[in-house]
């Protein structure tokens, strides 16, 4: 009877300590997590006219802050929501079972516009858009096959007329990278931190160990993957592994994961690259970043819904070619001598040119 | 001693749900005296001991303590007021060593680290005032029953006890062991401590008591001093009527062997031998009682009977079949029936209802289930019907069997047991913990049993039993049978065997 | 302790509570705690609580059952609704796989590995065996998930059975392992990967060995969930009406007493954590020909449909039906909070996923303790003087 | 263990199999292979199959020496380190890089992995001495890993990180020691929720407070700048963190306070005895509400480790099972501190071992990721059966 007596007072303190979990965590948060409240209603209400369309943007997994495709997308999509006054929101995919379900949702909450995140989520929405043929696809990392090459083993999926595939040959800033990453090594070996071994992880690496490897033969190439896109510590043993082997530049190519990686690079004092966005905030040791124009290519896939251009049934390319001025690598620290910058522009023309074209894949 | 009692309880008063564990209970206790407390199981004894101990808080009543009223909300309050307790299942940590034991929650220390020297010597000095000869590094499930009753003496003697209650003290001693107890108690009593004897044994509180305060259902009968007091009239105020001491029986008439045990070699869990070559035969209308000191091998021999473990060698029959090499399982099936020791840990399901215990062993076989096909209603059919024959009360078919008394659960043993028309009955412990109404219901049933013709093995702790029941006695020390008994054997001779008596005068 | 009076306060009283008010007011209440301190951490949060359950109510397509929503809303209900029960086939199955093994006194936190392998096995099957006549090869392939995810359990069984491997952690070890084995199967260049090399994913089933759509598109509801309903009745019947369910119940409540009785301890530990995992192995089956089809690598680490299981189990207190309508409750907790079915402006989508987790935690918490629900109870009849406050117990 | 029931011939042929005896010998056999395999001429291609071998061969030393094997057991040890070395010898011979090994290689990642098992494992030991199953522990790291990123980034400064890390780690092993000491709620059930508490809990405050990721510079646990130490290559990696020092002095504390203090003979007497605690007045309660916050408070150290001492972030789920592996550590070690930490050392060296055997056998990763559990299985079967848990764990105490 006794521990029932005393039950009032510890379920009070219970009740204290789980708020008190929450609240303490939140107790910084409130304002901006008002203030957002407050203002998003405010903006829709200032908005000039009628909104032009409504886009539904369905994520991949791995969060929204994955600081990968997810998250540099839907800044896209943020940035036409701003400039050009589109509506619409964001549908979060936790695992491989919520494409189809997400893909319906969008187009029965009548967007005109559903784009699609991810390689993974391609069959979902070839088998949606087949049948909401009235409502326009874009599919990012998505490509899109034409007759006969496609349908049939070992083949991409065909075109449908309402989808367009947005395809970024990574391989381009990767090669770059491996440019900057073959000029300032001084070990004469440098590495790459993959996460899981899927084509949007390897055509960065491919792309590096081209430039690396064509800037000079000689330099030894690591490369390893964490089979993982969270777990940080994993990364950083990793990558000082590839360390204790010499590599004196980790490129690390797995999202949060490899934050791990270029933490590793921090603490023994080698260089790191940085990969989808400015990562330099991780420390003076990234040198540079190699990025991916996720958020022009929403963006511009959405203007053109906008003002009619959209055309299905193909593949658009963000790649060096289509736009030039897209800017493949971060600012550089003064760690990358005036002639490696040099080598990089130089490369970056070749690659206009189409004089260099470096491969998606490596063995 | 008629002088202001050192302790006295007044109007103590316990409920528990559908229960008065103590009713308005009065008791005293005078400085040096040897107090015993005598009732039956479950008559409130160890409720109003625990009550002095602050384990249990009264409903009602007070305690005072040389006069004063005294609240005693804890354990911890009872010893700093002198007040120590050797509770009937010994409250000793069997990994720990005997310092360990006796130092926990009074530590001394040097700075925050635990100084077990000082704590052995002075357990040491301790054990030799007293004359208990306790070694303080001996780890405590390496050391006997009785020097593990001498470690709780001592621990509650190294709080500074001045009143030492001890609960069932010779429950689970040899004679022997009980009279050295008897010898310790008279040296503590001789120091000027005093002592509360709980017991049911109208013997040894004859023996050891000064004043004898009797307690039945809860309620005080009296309190009568020693000089004066008979068997007869303590027991009459114990049970309220009468009591038959000895179980009247007919004679035996042995029959053809049912169990044959042959040259028994069992290991225990350890991997050691604890059957040494055990050989016996019980007949068929015989009831053959296995007397021993708990620890000899008593568990590991019925496990081997009864097919819950092979034994190393040897060689087990039962009903004429060569079941040594059987499961628990084909042994059951072969005419074994078995009321195993501990009924709530082994003899039941707790959470069962009675129907599903009473089909415990036959559920495997029509009219229970069949093919593996389980037929619910059947089992509730046969409950209602030996529920009725066994006289258990306190629930029917359905109800689950938690919430039954101690001795209506095993009746509901006894009558799964008994229904099965088992050829060999194995009885381990079966009165342990009853009251006496229910002892007794044990004790006709087994008898009728034997009887009607099968064979009975009564494995107890309690001589008194062994000698009331059986037809023979057999005394297991150390894992061999020492000697053969006829029922007219006297105690102290059987408890002579009991502790390698014999064995040592062989030698 | 002998004829001690069985002083406990809380076998006795829970004891009490779970005949009495028939064992459903425990795991109501302790609900209805969840979403309460759920609403708090919500309300904590600046948004408005009741709003917040409001919209994960509508979400869940539990309205299709108002006879009052009609025309779009309706179909909107209709979807949602087949999503719930889409989710809930999966989701009873992993709670019988763990409420079996706790009906034997096991813990079986290994469901995952189980739920996979079973998925593997079933994939194997369904993209092999090209022309099997439909029924048939959908037979196959199911009962080669049972069989693979009882085989999975069946290990972590026999571990516990020959050697006494606490299960726990030895099914934490399966569950690792078949996720990463499974992606190794699937990766590229792994055995099994499909057909387009760059893609790291499985071949597609034949159309032979998908079970049949019964109601909506994309995906539909499908027949799995009468598998799921069947093996409701088939675990209840196997515990109640057969020998083998006598057993493990006698085991999972008192070993020591099973043993005395002849009952096989560690036979009946192989074969509770086997059939567990069957159970778990056919929710991977019924998933893979029902909707999925297919697997890629990024799936073995998304999936915690067995993680919700256990809350399953827990909150229908391993009863048929109490797991029936806690999956359904999961089920819809799940499709409600998912991100499309909460308007980003009612409540922030990354959250709506953390505040669910939350609140299955609650009311996992809530569940195993039944003590706070008897006493809340208690606190309630004490409210009204003149009524028994105290129960009656024994006798 | 009683319900070691005898299943036949099967149960007592695996009984045999799974005597110490018989694991110690193929414990020396394994290291004997692993050294064989490691040395010249025999020249195998790659580093694995000798450090898979000492692997096994450590597995085994370490699970029989607590179990009364020692001789036995010890050689198995020594011929297991014996092994690696000589691998990472032979490495270094084929590498040529001597001082790059050493300094980083397997030992110093086998260290890293092993911290944060180090410090929920005794953790665990504390729990369940004082008779409280805790497999809450995963949930207790992450809410260390989490809180502790939020105190570092709130506060400017590490210090500051650690201590909210502990206040929130205790917390939540608060909220675990009432429902499982007061409401009597089954203790694996109990852990099981607070995982998963714990997984919402962070991710929900995780969302919102860094929508966009924690992109500030995190306070990190410095290293100590000991000279002398630090310019030793491999001694400067092992010893060269605080958290490295942190987590030598839990482990030796543990041990000291459990087995030396009277503190730790009443929480042992808790978890063995815990009738026999209360009759000589002892709070069974009150130790074991330490107990468990105790616990709570060290596995959120170990999360802390992760995200403010090793990659200085924090990610959903970072923790990723780490408090699982640790209890698995726990039940290794035979709730005891150093046998324990051994365990864990083992399970780093399984993570650490997958590193160069992806990079040099060129086996896929996915195969090389299930080693460790596989290895665990391996070396637990037959062994976690002999360990005896402390007699009352996991079984409520009810007052009388």
């Amino acid at each position: 009877m006794n521990a029932t007596r005393k039950l009032p007072w510890l379920l009070v303190l219970l009740v204290t300590l789980v708020l008190a979990l929450v609240a303490a965590g939140c107790g910084g948060d409130d304002d901006d997590g008002e203030a957002g409240e407050d203002t998003a209603p405010a903006d829709t209400s200032e908005a000039p006219a009628e909104p032009a369309i409504s886009v539904g943007m369905v994520s991949d997994t791995g969060g929204l802050d994955d600081r990968g495709f997810n998250e540099f997308s839907i800044a896209g999509f943020e940035r036409a929501q701003e400039e050009l006054g589109v509506d619409g929101r964001v549908y979060v995919s936790e695992s491989g079972d919520d494409y189809l379900p997400n893909l319906t949702a969008a187009v029965d909450d009548g967007h005109d516009l559903v784009i699609a995140i991810g390689f993974l989520i391609q069959p979902s929405v070839v088998e949606v858009a087949t049948e909401a043929t009235d409502v326009n696809f874009a599919g990012v990392d998505q490509f899109y096959g034409e007759e006969p090459d496609c349908g049939g083993e070992n083949q991409s999926p065909c075109t449908v007329p309402n989808v367009v595939g947005l395809q970024f040959p990574s391989e381009e800033a990767g090669y770059l990278a491996g440019i900057v990453a073959a000029g300032v090594t001084k070990t004469g070996t440098v590495s790459t931190v993959g996460g899981i071994k899927i084509p949007p992880v390897d055509n960065w690496i491919a792309g590096f160990r081209q430039g690396v490897k064509d800037t000079n033969p000689d330099i030894k190439l690591l490369n390893a993957y964490s089979q993982d896109f969270v777990d940080a510590a994993k990364c950083k043993e990793i990558a000082l592994d590839q360390i204790s082997q010499g590599s004196d530049v980790v490129f690390q190519v797995a999202g949060q994961c490899g934050l791990g990686a270029l933490d590793a690079a921090g603490e023994k004092g080698v260089y790191a690259i940085g990969v989808d966005a400015d990562q330099s905030f991780a420390g003076p040791q990234v040198i540079t970043s190699a990025l991916k124009p996720l958020e022009l290519a929403v963006f511009e896939t959405i203007r053109s819904a906008v003002d009619g251009t959209f055309q299905g049934g193909t593949n658009r390319f963000f790649g060096i070619e289509e736009y030039p001025d897209a800017e493949l690598l971060a600012p550089f620290t003064d760690a990358v001598p005036a002639d490696v910058q040099a080598a990089v522009e130089e490369a970056t023309q070749a690659m206009i040119n189409g004089e260099i074209d470096p491969p998606a894949t490596f063995d | 001693m008629a002088d202001a009692p050192l302790l006295e309880l007044r109007g103590i008063t316990k409920r528990f749900p559908g229960v008065v564990a103590n009713d308005h209970v009065d008791f005293e206790l005078a400085k040096g005296e040897v107090h015993a407390l005598l009732g039956e199981n479950g008559a409130g004894k160890s409720t109003l001991m625990n009550i002095l101990y602050g384990l249990y808080h009264p409903d009602e009543g007070e305690i005072r303590l040389n006069g004063k009223p005294l609240r005693i909300d804890s354990p911890r309050a009872a010893i700093d007021n002198g007040i120590g307790m050797v509770h009937q299942h010994f409250m000793l940590i069997p990994v720990m060593s005997v310092a360990e034991n006796i130092v926990l929650g009074v530590e001394p220390h040097s700075g925050p680290f635990l100084d077990l020297d000082t704590a052995q010597a002075r357990v040491r000095e301790l054990s030799e005032r007293f004359g208990l000869a306790v070694r303080p590094e001996a780890r405590i499930d390496s050391i006997s029953v009785g020097m593990q009753q001498r470690v709780e003496i001592l621990k509650a003697l190294y709080r500074g006890a001045e009143i030492l209650i001890l609960d069932e003290p010779t429950a689970v001693l040899t004679p022997q062991e009980a009279e050295e107890l008897f010898a310790i108690v008279r040296s503590l009593q001789a120091e000027g401590k005093s002592i509360i004897f709980i017991s049911h044994k109208l013997n040894e509180v004859l023996k050891i008591a000064d004043r004898i305060t009797t307690l039945r259902f809860g309620k005080e009968v009296a309190t009568v001093p020693r000089e004066g007091a008979t068997q007869e009239g303590l027991a009459r105020m114990m049970v309220g009527r009468e009591v038959v001491l000895r179980v009247e029986k007919p004679p035996a008439q042995p029959g053809e062997p049912l169990l044959v045990a042959e040259d028994l070699i069992v290991v225990d869990d350890r991997g050691l031998e604890a059957c040494r070559g055990i050989s016996l035969e019980v007949r068929a209308g015989e009831i053959v009682g296995i007397a021993g000191v708990d620890g000899n091998g008593q568990t590991e021999l019925i496990d081997a009977l009864t097919g819950l473990r092979h034994p190393a060698s040897g060689r087990i029959v039962v009903g004429g079949r060569d079941v040594t090499d059987a499961t628990a399982r084909e042994v059951l099936d072969n005419g074994m029936g078995h009321i195993p020791e501990d009924r709530q840990l082994r003899g039941l399901v707790l959470d069962f209802s009675l129907a599903e215990n009473l089909a415990l062993h036959d559920f495997r076989k029509p009219p229970d289930s069949r093919f593996g096909w389980l037929f619910p209603r059947r089992l509730v059919q046969r409950a209602r019907r030996l529920l009725a024959e066994f006289d258990v009360r306190g629930g029917g078919p359905e109800t689950p069997a938690a919430s039954l008394s101690g001795g209506n659960q095993q009746k509901v043993v006894v009558a799964r047991e008994v229904s099965r028309d088992p050829r060999v009955l194995l009885a381990a412990q079966p009165t342990r913990g009853l009251d006496v109404g229910a002892i007794e219901f044990v004790h006709r049933r087994l008898v009728t049993e034997r009887d009607e013709g099968r064979a009975i093995v009564l494995v107890s702790f309690e001589l008194e039993e062994i000698l009331s029941l059986s037809d023979r006695i057999l005394v297991l020390y150390e894992g061999r049978i020492v000697g053969e008994y006829q029922p007219d054997v006297s105690e102290e001779e059987l408890g002579f065997a009991m502790t390698g008596g014999l064995e040592n005068e062989a030698a | 302790m002998a004829d001690e009076p069985r002083a406990s306060t809380g076998s006795a009283v829970t004891e009490w509570f779970s005949t009495r008010i028939g064992g459903v007011l425990v795991p109501v209440a302790a609900t209805a705690l969840a979403f309460l301190i759920g609403g708090l951490v919500v309300a904590i949060t600046g948004n408005n609580p009741i709003t917040a359950y409001k919209a994960i109510f509508a979400g869940t397509g539990l309205n299709w059952f108002f006879p009052w929503v009609s025309g779009d809303a309706r179909a909107d209900a209709a979807n949602d609704l087949q999503q719930t029960l889409i989710l809930m086939a999966p989701l009873i199955l992993t709670g019988l796989a763990v409420a079996f093994a706790f009906r034997c006194g096991l813990f079986n936190i290994g469901g995952q590995g189980q739920y996979w392998v079973g998925f593997i096995a079933a994939l194997y099957v369904a993209t092999n065996l090209e022309g099997t006549p439909r029924p048939l090869h959908v037979l196959l392939a199911i009962v080669a998930a049972i069989v693979a995810g009882g085989i999975w359990g069946g290990i972590a069984g026999a571990l516990k059975a020959t050697v006494g491997a606490h299960e726990v952690i030895t099914t934490i070890m399966l569950n690792w392992i078949a996720i990463f084995g499974g992606t190794y199967l699937y990766e590229i260049g792994g055995p099994l990967q499909g057909p387009q090399e760059s893609i790291p994913r499985s071949d597609e089933v034949f159309e032979s060995a998908e079970l049949w759509p019964i109601w909506g598109s994309l995906p539909a509801l499908h027949a799995g969930i009468f598998i799921a309903l069947f093996a409701l009745v088939v675990y209840s019947v196997i515990l109640n009406r057969t020998t083998l369910g006598f057993e493990v119940r006698a085991v999972g409540f008192n070993p020591e007493a099973a043993r005395y009785s002849g009952i096989s301890v560690s036979k009946n530990y192989f074969l509770a954590l086997a059939i567990s995992g069957a159970f778990a192995g056919l929710a991977g089956g019924i998933d893979l020909l029902g909707f999925k089809f297919s697997v890629d690598v990024g799936d073995f680490g998304t999936n915690f449909i067995a993680f919700t299981g256990i809350a399953v189990a827990l909150l229908g207190r391993t009863r048929a039906v109490g797991i029936l309508f806690a999956a359904l409750l999961f089920a819809a907790l799940e499709v409600g909070t998912s991100t499309r079915q909460l308007d980003p402006e009612v409540f922030e989508p990354a959250l709506a996923v953390d505040l669910a987790t939350m609140i299955q935690a609650l009311v996992i918490f809530f569940v195993g303790a039944e003590l706070l629900i008897v006493y809340i109870w208690r606190a309630r009849t004490l409210l009204r003087p003149g009524q028994a406050a105290q129960p009656e117990l024994k006798q | 263990m009683s319900t070691q029931s005898r299943t036949a011939l099967l149960g007592n042929g695996v009984r045999r199999l799974t005597e110490p005896r018989t694991i110690a010998i193929l414990g020396i056999a394994c290291g004997i292979l692993a050294f064989w395999l490691a040395l010249p001429p025999w020249t195998v291609r790659s580093v694995g199959g000798p450090l898979a071998a000492g692997f096994v061969a450590l597995a085994c030393g370490i699970a029989v020496v607590p179990r009364g094997e020692r001789k036995l057991g010890w050689w198995a040890i020594a011929l297991g380190v014996a092994g690696t070395l000589g691998a990472i010898w032979l490495q270094t011979k084929e590498a040529e890089t001597l001082d790059s090994i050493l300094t980083a290689g397997v030992l110093a990642s086998t260290l890293r992995f092993a911290t944060p098992l180090a410090f929920a494992a005794m953790g665990g030991i504390f729990s369940e001495r004082s008779g409280i199953v805790n497999i809450g522990l995963e949930g207790m790291m992450l809410m260390g890993a989490f809180f502790g990123v939020w105190g570092a980034v709130w506060s400017g400064t590490w210090v500051v990180g650690l201590l909210m890390a502990m206040l929130f780690g205790g917390l939540l092993a608060l909220i675990h020691a009432f429902f499982s000491i007061h409401l009597r709620a089954d203790q694996i059930v109990s852990g099981f929720a607070v995982n998963f508490l714990a997984l919402g809990v962070t991710g929900f405050l995780y969302s919102s407070i860094y929508p966009g990721g924690i992109e500030t510079e995190v306070s990190r646990v410095p290293n100590v700048q000991l000279d002398f130490l630090y310019d030793i290559p491999l001694v400067g990696d092992l010893l060269g963190g605080v958290f490295g020092w942190i987590m030598f002095a839990v482990v030796i504390l543990s041990y000291v306070i459990l087995f030396k203090t009277p503190i730790g003979l009443r929480i042992r007497s808790v978890g063995e005895h815990p009738k026999a605690a209360d009759t000589v007045g002892i709070s069974v309660y009150g130790v074991r509400y330490g107990a468990v916050v105790t616990s709570g408070v060290l596995a959120a150290l170990g999360g802390a480790f992760l995200s403010i001492g090793f990659v200085g972030t924090f990610t959903e789920n970072m923790t990723s099972g780490r408090g699982y592996i640790a209890l698995a550590a726990v039940i290794f070690g035979k709730w005891l501190p150093g046998w324990a930490f051994a365990a864990t050392l083992l399970f780093g060296f399984g993570f650490a071992l997958a590193i160069p055997l992806q990079r040099e056998a060129g086996i896929s990763e996915n195969l090389i990721s299930t080693l460790p559990y596989v290895l665990t299985l391996v070396a637990l079967v037959g062994l976690i059966g002999r360990s005896i848990p402390p007699a009352a764990v996991g079984r409520p105490y009810v007052k009388g």
